[in-house]
């Protein structure tokens, strides 16, 4: 156990500090903000593109991807240089995270060549069709079918809670390729583009209000969609999508953890100088808030030296959890605490951060609300917690 | 004592659900919220079906309820996200000005309101949020004939829209209530989180009204107090009602709603926390109705049941919005389902007239100082 | 609605305390103390016995088992009068309000000449056997046998936490007589004197400590019960066992409600003078115990109000679940609160009430320790929940 | 950062636990708590294996180990509600006499504890039970050669049995430390909830010492400060091992115990509670190491670390002792099963060095007044 990094990690972060430093764009340049998650505005997809050209968008990956092959305490630092500064390295998150990954993992060279790159480098952006209505958080009952005719899939069905699917060129599509095979094993990925005849997409509004807009439902009539648009095998979309979502989930608290930070930061700022900085019950509660921030970040770290050393660890599973939960504690806490002054939704939308993906940037009401997306999403809480206990405690199934 | 209503009560509460569940869908709530409703229609209803005579003493022509009665319309009121000046007429204004004012007074201003469904707003809190009456600033000043008003009143519901505002101000140091008309002030409206409930900063300065504006029906301040205490258990009783709403919807989500090829509702962590929510909503519906029995007894325990009822209310919203949402997973977490706007009116309760924990500390000290 | 009470129900208070006024025993006598929960002392003996013959022990029953036939107000009315001055009624509240109430329900004339009016006039206490290792919350799965031999039942088996048997000169015991029915039907009540050749009973302490000892272990090894010792229908002891428990089930919130309101009193009085009661966190968390108090006891009273006009109450089913949390959530503010000064386990056994059952008088950790006692027996709180879901809110069974 | 424990780290915790596994079964602590057992033969055998000797520093004769490896004896003392001084003497009085005391001064007292397992206290709290060294009064007064002491301290973990008791005192308004014997003062010993922590109010009113007791290695407040830091996170480590068992008692409980034909674990409410407390222990172990690693590394985040390390404790043990022990049922609401020794350990952790809530508001505090 120690409190720093070894010293070739720490050159591998001033390197990337001289990087940021000659290339982080004029924040004059970064006032067209992101019309969704895959609605990207100009400058972003320019130094989304330049991050890449010069090996720093995604550092784990080789040099012809992006990289630099970094190992992960390399990868930790550059993720704290990008959050120290507010960066956003991609406005289109599914589509580098996920999409592009999944393509990277499991697709072919003329595929990786087509789109990873392509998303890679912003001149695409890309969604996931991954949710059904009625399936919920049990993905091995999705519905939409895919039959292969000929050199191409015909697909029907629907998929909704697409983000930014409006907004993308392509998506990423898990389909039922073989309705007979037990749940998880008829299942395959299929890349299609948003101009295919026979695919509309619904963008609707979350419970942030009829302008806030995001998600999408996405139907699929008779979309004939090539052959040679399915990532991996035939049948085996069941390990591409527990890939996708699991795909640098060794990162993803790093995600939760600079969001608590961000938002303790702008809790401290709200209550600076207000008579509730004084208030003990205030007070005691966001001592409790600052405890899940460091938490959060020392379990994080647990879980990077695990796997440093080649052991699987079982931090990630709570961190999702204990992540998304301490965002809506503090949330609560500053709306409850605001009372009165936390009527009025209009707020300074002046931007702190230009580098940040700001949609987010709203009342401590809405805050609150658009926490439940942390819980509700990619497994609820309750979910997360019946993993926990069976997958990590050892509990018997229910 | 007998804590049940009584079947007069019971079918008050049965014809003001049926005629909200027909004149106040929450269709209305939502078309307000996105800027192309209007509650008019609906508080002209309510008007021709005497609602704002309900609780109005006989001689200013109501029909003499008390306020358990008015809790039942306003819980339905919230269960049914209600838009309109109804809750800011009958449990802000109108008891200011019962409290505060002359017979006469009483007449001038709540006849209309029993006759022809006048509005009228309260206006308290100057900016802290907290509804304390020690920090009350505005001013009254005798200049010959007229009253000229000073100071900022913040968060006033309805204040940019009601005909007659009641205004606490200081006169001499004490605490009074002018009567201001909506139309001599200046207000700008917020956008509050709960469109269907309306605030507005209101600006005195220099408004003048004639002196037959100030309440002197007594010059105790305790007339204030009393009158914030029914203001409070009236957003108490609103907020009461949303979140018996969003258990409602929740209930039948959990029958309905099939995941892993059952009802969720027979997964134990949703049984448990929909009891939960169950046990606070019976635990805050006997507080406010405490406090409404407290008003129409005169009872001495009025102030300790005003913060418990919106304490109580406090602390139900905070877990059916909590959970309530939760629970319905992605679904509720959309403009489209009906849900959210039961989320805000719950949570838009907890947000004025002192919060729940402000409340609780209220309770406590003056438990500690009970001999 | 109203919050008073009618006239004739005040006379009946009036009555009630003249005679609490004329009867109460000197305080001096009362410094024996109960030994156990069917341990009584002979001060308490004599005045159960008072009240009984003088009509006042259990008001709803006819004059000659002890009552005046009161109505649900009367009831209320006379609790309260009993609670505002901290009596007992009975120091052995199992053999009162279980096993006398069962017998009286469910049993002949004989049975209650010779058993119920003896416990109602403590010449004998009893105590009840109805739970088993390792049957925990399943009533239903009870194992105990017994089997009709002549004139005899042959009692096998084992119970647990039956709570003052040593003690006991009776036991109401609940057996299977028909082990081939389902698990409901095949069960009945036997009275079984504790002096029985076979029965051994092994009093065993709680967590409280190695010296506080209530439960006990109680064996049956071929015991011979005479038959008329059955109480009610062969194999109908399902219904007697749902009585024994539902028995003043309708007043029991009121239990709930005093032994909170005494909590809270002592915490206030604990609290009063000290820089505690000065500390918003404190005070924060006492306020919710306040209203807690206050809506278990309108909540009671809702109950009430809703059974005389012949309604059937849910308040019932969340009441022992709130009264026993609330209690719960008190004694963990005051311990934590007390912090270094609860260290201590000492505390001043001084009686102040000296009509109160006050085994319970101890330090404020064995107090919150206690509190368990409430949210385990009869039914844990998750028991409770399911209960409550189900049977009230209408959901599915899991 | 490298935030999991080293191989020789791991190594000690293996080691650690077959020790305690084997030398302090729970029926130690219970016959302790009747009155039966002695905690003697524990510490020979624990001074036997160097324990007393692992964390001091070479050049009294230890072997130099760090904080982190302390964190992890400590915790699976708790682990194990071993009795005994070894908390009280390596967590408590080593700090006080390795911070304040001059190289000698550290030779003459620690020496002892690192060849033969002297035993020692630490002496703070002068009854508010707040730990706060602003409120401390008692006092050494120079006479001659010696030193006259005056005030009473409370709460003092084995004040009735340690050989040398580090006192926190004013000299010339100042806070410094004086080693007085234990057999030099009154301890009045009481009775504890947990009784493997024993704890003392001692009496200096007129006990002298010899000038060369009061530690002068530092004329700094800081020292103290850092000794009580190291203190409250020995318990804080004390606590978090405590409520590891509480889980682990638990989790076998919830496997095997049968209930309505299945294991109770399969119940979601159940599990969703276990989960629960893996977390809080999880966050706790998290912040117990974090704050040794900054002790370690004399980090200057120390403050805030020893806070978060004790309201971490306080809180996992909050939720551990309360589902912990409901989960249970019956079986664990007795004197027999050893589940209530745990429960004891973990609560006493709660009661001493500052209260959760007191320390959530120093963090809270410290990061409103960081720039």
């Amino acid at each position: 156990m120690r409190l720093g990094y070894d010293e070739k990690t720490e050159a591998f972060r001033d390197q990337f500090v001289a990087w940021l430093e000659a290339n982080l764009p004029d924040p004059l340049l970064t006032a067209e903000r992101p019309t969704s998650s895959a609605g990207v505005p100009e400058w972003a997809r320019q130094f989304q593109r330049q991050m890449f050209d010069d090996g720093w968008l995604s550092p784990a990956y080789p040099s012809k991807l992006g990289g630099r092959s970094a190992d992960l305490f390399e990868q930790m630092v550059y993720l704290e240089e990008l959050g120290r500064r507010h960066v956003t390295r991609s406005f289109n998150p599914q589509g580098l995270g996920i999409v592009s990954a999944s393509i990277v993992s499991f697709g072919n060279d003329e595929q990786i060549e087509r789109w990873a790159v392509p998303i890679m480098r912003a001149e695409k952006t890309a969604a996931l069709g991954m949710s059904e209505p009625g399936a919920g958080s049990d993905l091995a009952a999705l519905a939409t079918r895919a039959v292969l005719d000929g050199d191409h899939f015909v697909v029907n069905g629907q998929k909704v809670w697409t983000s930014g699917a409006h907004d993308a060129d392509v998506l990423l599509v898990f389909v039922r390729t073989d309705p007979e095979a037990p749940k998880h094993k008829g299942i395959s990925a299929l890349i299609v583009e948003t101009d295919t005849p026979g695919l509309d997409r619904r963008p609707f509004p979350d419970l942030g209000g009829p302008d806030h807009v995001d998600f999408n439902e996405v139907f699929f009539d008779d979309v004939l969609v090539p052959s040679t648009n399915l990532v991996g095998d035939l049948n085996d979309g069941w390990r591409i999508c527990n890939g996708a979502l699991a795909h640098e989930r060794a990162m993803l608290w790093v995600m939760w953890s600079q969001s608590l930070d961000n938002m303790l930061d702008d809790a401290l700022a709200e209550l600076n100088g207000t008579s509730h900085a004084d208030d003990d019950v205030v007070l005691d509660r966001l001592g409790r808030s600052i405890m899940d921030s460091h938490a959060i970040r020392l379990l994080g770290h647990r879980q990077l030296a695990k796997q440093q050393r080649g052991l699987v660890p079982a931090e990630q599973s709570i961190l999702k959890l204990m992540g998304s939960e301490a965002q809506q504690d503090l949330a609560a806490l500053i709306l409850e605490t605001l009372g009165a002054a936390a009527l009025d939704q209009a707020v300074d939308s002046t931007l702190r951060f230009p580098y940040e993906n700001d949609r987010g940037a709203v009342s401590w009401s809405d805050r609150y609300l658009f926490t439940f997306a942390g819980t509700i999403s990619g497994g609820t809480s309750e979910i997360q917690r019946n993993i926990v206990a069976e997958r990590v405690l050892g509990l018997p199934r229910g | 004592m007998d804590f049940e209503l009584t079947d007069d009560q019971l079918e008050l509460q049965r014809i003001a659900r049926d005629v909200l569940d027909r004149e106040a869908p929450a269709s209305l709530a939502r078309d307000i919220a996105e800027g192309s409703g209007s509650a008019d229609e609906l508080w002209a209803t309510l008007t021709s079906l005497d609602w704002p005579a309900l609780c109005l003493p006989e001689p200013v022509g109501g029909l003499g309820h008390g306020w358990v009665e008015l809790a039942v319309l306003l819980e339905e009121m919230g269960r049914h996200v209600a838009p309109g000046p109804f809750a800011a007429t009958v449990a802000q204004f109108v008891p200011a000005v019962r409290h505060a004012g002359t017979l006469d007074q009483q007449e001038r201003f709540l006849a209309p309101v029993a006759a022809a469904g006048a509005t009228g707003a309260l206006a308290v809190d100057e900016g802290a949020g907290t509804w304390d009456l020690a920090q009350i600033r505005a001013s009254a000043t005798r200049d010959g004939d007229s009253f000229v008003l000073s100071g900022i009143k913040c968060f006033v519901v309805d204040g940019a829209s009601a005909e007659e505002i009641a205004v606490v101000v200081r006169v001499d140091g004490g605490l009074r209530v002018v009567v201001v008309p909506g139309e001599a002030v200046a207000a700008r409206e917020l956008n509050p989180i709960d469109a269907t409930t309306r605030h507005a900063t209101i600006d005195l300065e220099g408004v003048r009204v004639g002196h037959d504006r100030l309440l002197v029906g007594s010059d105790s301040d305790d007339v204030v107090v009393r009158a914030v205490q029914e203001a409070t258990v009236g957003v108490a009783a609103s907020t009461l009602g949303a979140c018996q709403r969003i258990l409602d919807l929740n209930l039948d989500h959990a029958r309905e709603r099939q995941q892993f090829g059952v009802p969720i509702g027979s997964f134990q962590a949703v049984k448990h926390k929909l009891v939960d929510m169950y046990c606070l909503v019976e635990r805050t519906r006997a507080l406010v109705y405490f406090a409404a029995l407290a008003f129409d007894s005169d009872d001495d325990r009025r102030a300790i049941a005003t913060s418990m009822a919106k304490a109580g209310a406090g602390e139900c919203q905070q877990r059916c919005v909590q959970d309530g949402l939760q629970l319905f997973g992605g679904i509720g977490y959309t403009w489209e389902h009906e849900l959210q706007l039961f989320l805000r009116r719950a949570k838009v309760g907890e947000l004025h007239f002192g919060s729940s924990s402000s409340h609780r500390r209220r309770i406590a000290r003056c438990a500690m100082s009970a001999p």
